[in-house]
């Protein structure tokens, strides 16, 4: 479990697994097919001030182990959105963290009305990659000044080792760690080469790095993001530092791992307060072992068992 | 909707570019109409990383017919993970005695479910096969079926008279060609019929989806209403008079 | 063909296919395998001032269309290296190409060097990810002083796009795009989170976009690099702006694609004197499509050839 | 060496943990001794990545065997990708008349080949099986071969006859365990035999290796004399008195 409390509330994340931004929709339509309740979180699709359309053509481009998805982010403006969801939100029985995009200002205005609606938990802020660690901390603080809402700043790959200082000065109560980069790639169904985010496996070894990197560093929590498709890929992220993770496109490939992986940290409570490491945590209903190796490994000396023969 | 295990009982090669497999599913999984899919995964590891879509044709007491295209390979006794029922069943309507199908440069397999149901009940039925679609083998296809074929939309025979006299129209043709086939189409009917009124003609929208869900956005149709629907959850058929084509065509054409 | 010319010399890259540092060896090690005279020339594994060990536990991590790995980037050290290759370079039938990496102090003995060995046909420097824009600068400018053989500096990808300018500001020739980044994986021989560089196709859509984004900015030239693994993905760097590809893991992976790809881009001297792109060379021994895509896709109407059915 | 396609003509289960792999090889790939061995890529997919290395076992008119772990799965008629042979051939001296073969928590495999053409000239061959490896199925090991099993290294009985007996000695173990069960294995041998001479004592280094090639230089060991030389072209086997265990061994607790 992994709390967050600002001035007015306390994010309380249990277990410390989280639906992030982007593949679970908006207000638990993943509920169709497995029990979203078992998670600690939900973060919504990103929500901008005004409405944004779907990209044209969508593109998706499948790359190896991997894809290329531009959307376009499209969503109807954070007015029309609540609307439209806060009775599901109100009813959801796990936290619900809105993932906000926009300008400064459109991210102040989106916050302002959103600490004022009781169903929701939190907000998450989707940082650019574009900006500056001093446009950042500007941003967040503008934010910030706006609500007492828990507040997670989530921060692009490629510059979160640059802004990580900057976002938590602002006024972040935790960091989300990380948005994945963006691609170029050939789409198959246009023939040309076409941008969007890139998503996959592969992501989380870039990313645990750099939780490692950041999580001695930084008085805030950071929540591990990207790759995680096994319970294993989860405790590597938390025995790099992260407090808890957020899982996304893994939901598309095996939807049944979502769960795995919020029960492999579900239980625990005891280990932890005796101060045991998040990856010490009982694993429950956990599958079987990430993956076949190359060459035929047995554990490390001091677990010694060797390989079947 | 359900993520279950199904196994491939037998693979039929139907054709040089085309195989059914008969998948033993369970009894929710067999609850399905015409118009519906799966979205399948069949390896151990994440390549490929997001699911094939997956067509039933037939339902058989304990197992479902899928089609797929040759080039992908599959093993009898092997085992894939399957997500679905997934979609609306397209919208057939019981008054509907005369048929008209396109298939526009793609197989026509995904009317296969819903002809069953409709010639069951004596309505006749025509399929139009456009281009590469002709290579679709014909004895796959029902014997009570008419069948057509063009090489290209222009030379379609009697495509006047097919329009106007269909009670109803399904067409599919894969993207990018589903928006510039569906908008001549659209408006040939507008010509031919005057009005085209609504749950008359329909095209069937399969872009790519990572979720199926509705959850992604990767999958949106735009409406004429404004909205944007996912083509997963509200489709794969839609009315062509309710979808903003010529906004999109506009739109894909600039991108 | 790619020329790039300095006062001293010309390096000729004729195809512009190289194998790149790190998988091709010191010396043409593969030569026993594929007919490396297909290629435009060859960039030796890393070589540093001073001798460098090989990291104990060579650290290599499976991933998913990918793998981590430490070497430690062993090698004896300038001297040593030349002394023991300097007969086989000579002998290469394509151009020799030393990586170095070190301190810029190191960097610019090892160029004064080389610098008056006729055997190597360029300089390519390593720049180490933690370096800033002034200290690249100043880096490149300090080996620019002490040899006039063409200099290659090969950008880490995080930070490509704020170094590239600086790079080139310093005097280097050509830039390559993109060295790839660090990760942390659990080594499954020792059970613990282990760093190292990440490799696997991936790369590729993470450093065709930054080749995009730097191309249209740059007077020199760019060398893509990372995740080629089909012709076609040498097309997707050349269409992004790339005037010459270097290969590296796809060698442990399908050795014969290296002299596929090669020879793919060996042809069309003449469209390419009518002005032709590069993507638009005549096509020689090149293998079947890249990879079948999730829905059956046709090529784009301008293109019209639907599927098989 | 050698890139080429082979094509597995027959899979047979050993044991529950061991199966038998026929391939179907052209000849260049057929020229190989014990302890070398190849790289084999079973995918059109990049996911793995590396390559499998590949023990044979076994040679025959047209075709060799190979030992997988069960838990790899393939087909018969499946195609694969092979890149050999690679590697030295174990160093087996003509004179060693006696044998000595050590599995440590590894299977014997790597030894069938050379334990050929050992029994072949009627040497004598010992071979220890230790921890796991007595799991290794004993109808799969060549009649001739005196098998002794232990569950730990401490308790194989005669350990210091065996060891003072060889003429030559082999040990495989897998990494991490290779450097400390190779460094006590030659202190034995120092203490047993006062003297440990050169080609007596080898041990087998099975780092993964991308390349097998030389190039890459992930699969480094590093000797007595300074130098690190690639096990994939200078081992699998190493003699003992020549590598720097002692420093390696310091340098992997460290890291
Ligand atoms: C930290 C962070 C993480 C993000 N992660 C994701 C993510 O995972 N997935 C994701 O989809 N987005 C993600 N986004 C948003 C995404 O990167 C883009 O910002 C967003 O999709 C809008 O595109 P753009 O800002 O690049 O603007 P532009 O590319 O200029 O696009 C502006 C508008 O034009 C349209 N458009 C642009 N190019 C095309 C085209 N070729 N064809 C048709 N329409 C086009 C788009 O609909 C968009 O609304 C993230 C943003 C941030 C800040
Ligand atoms: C642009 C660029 C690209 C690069 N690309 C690659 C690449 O593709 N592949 C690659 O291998 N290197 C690459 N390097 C070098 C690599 O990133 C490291 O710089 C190099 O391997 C030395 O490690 P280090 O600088 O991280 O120093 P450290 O990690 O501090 O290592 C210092 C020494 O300690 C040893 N060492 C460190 N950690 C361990 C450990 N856990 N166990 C055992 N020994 C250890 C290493 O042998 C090294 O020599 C690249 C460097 C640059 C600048
Ligand atoms: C369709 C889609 C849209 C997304 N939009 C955003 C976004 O706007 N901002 C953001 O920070 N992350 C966004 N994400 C990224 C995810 O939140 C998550 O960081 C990413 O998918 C990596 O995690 P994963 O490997 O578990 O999928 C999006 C993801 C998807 C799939
Ligand atoms: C073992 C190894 C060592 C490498 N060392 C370096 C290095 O020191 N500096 C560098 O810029 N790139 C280094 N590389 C990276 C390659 O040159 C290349 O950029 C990278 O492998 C991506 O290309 P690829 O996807 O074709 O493999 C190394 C690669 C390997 C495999
Ligand atoms: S496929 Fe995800 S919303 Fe339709
Ligand atoms: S595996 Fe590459 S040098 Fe041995």
């Amino acid at each position: 479990m992994l709390e967050i409390t600002t001035g007015k509330m306390t994010l309380r994340l249990s277990p410390p697994v989280m639906g992030a931004s982007g593949a679970f929709g908006f207000a638990g339509e993943y509920g169709k097919l497995i029990d979203l309740s078992t998670l600690g979180a939900l973060v919504t699709n990103p929500i901008s001030l005004r409405a944004r359309r779907a990209a044209t053509g969508a593109r998706v481009v499948p790359l190896d182990s991997g894809v290329l998805i531009h959307t376009g982010l499209p969503n109807g403006g954070i007015y029309k959105m609540h609307r439209q969801y806060a009775a599901k939100w109100r009813a959801s029985p796990i936290p619900v963290i809105v993932h906000l995009i926009g300008t400064p200002e459109d991210l102040a205005e989106c916050a302002a009305f959103l600490d004022q609606q009781a169903e929701i938990a939190a907000i998450e802020l989707g940082i650019n990659d574009a900006l500056t660690a001093r446009e950042v901390r500007a941003m967040v603080a503008r934010v910030r000044a706006q609500t007492q809402l828990p507040l997670l700043a989530k921060l692009p790959l490629y510059q979160a080792v640059n802004l990580a200082a900057a976002a938590a000065d602002g006024g972040a109560n935790a960091l989300v760690i990380a948005a994945p980069p963006r691609g170029t790639a050939r789409d198959p169904l246009s023939g040309q080469l076409v941008g969007g985010r890139v998503y996959g496996p592969w992501l989380k070894p870039l990313a645990v790095r750099i939780v490692g990197q950041l999580a001695p560093r930084l008085s805030i929590p950071i929540i591990g993001c990207g790759g995680i498709h096994h319970p294993d890929d989860a405790r590597d992220f938390f025995e790099a530092g992260a407090r808890a993770v957020q899982l996304d496109s893994v939901v598309w490939a095996r939807p049944e791992m979502v769960i795995a992986i919020a029960k492999a940290f579900s239980g625990g409570e005891l280990t932890r307060a005796a101060g045991a490491l998040a990856d010490e945590w009982r694993p429950l209903g956990e599958p079987a072992e990430r993956r076949t190796t190359l060459i035929p490994a047995p554990p490390p000396p001091h677990v010694p068992s060797p390989p079947e023969i | 909707m359900h993520q279950r295990q199904a196994v491939i009982e037998r693979i039929r090669r139907v054709s040089a570019g085309v195989q059914r497999l008969e998948l033993a599913v369970e009894p929710p999984q067999r609850a399905l109409s015409g118009g519906q899919f799966f979205l399948a995964r069949t390896t151990a590891t994440y390549d490929p990383y997001l699911r094939e879509a997956w067509l039933p044709v037939a339902l058989n007491d304990k197992t479902i017919v899928v089609e797929r295209p040759t080039r992908y390979q599959y093993l009898p006794n092997q085992v894939v993970d399957l997500l679905g029922p997934l979609g609306k069943p397209f919208p057939l309507r019981n008054s509907a005695r005369a048929l008209l199908l396109i298939a526009y440069e793609a197989a026509p397999s995904i009317f296969l479910l819903m002809l069953q149901s409709a010639l069951a009940r004596n309505s006749a039925a025509t399929l139009v096969l456009i281009g590469q679609a002709q290579q679709y083998p014909l004895e796959a296809l029902p014997s009570a079926l008419e069948v057509i074929r063009a090489e290209h939309y222009e030379t379609w025979a009697e495509r006047a008279q097919h329009i106007a006299w269909a009670d109803q129209i399904f067409a599919v043709a894969p993207p990018p060609y589903d928006l510039p086939a569906y908008m001549r189409l659209l408006e040939d009917a507008q010509r031919v019929r005057h009005a085209v009124s609504a749950e008359l003609l329909y095209g069937i929208f399969q872009p790519p989806m990572p979720c199926g869900i509705g959850a992604c956005q990767a999958c949106l149709v735009r409406l004429q209403n404004g909205d944007e629907v996912p083509a997963c959850t509200e489709g794969m058929a839609f009315d062509l008079t309710r979808v903003n084509l010529l906004q999109s065509l506009a739109d894909s054409a600039g991108a």
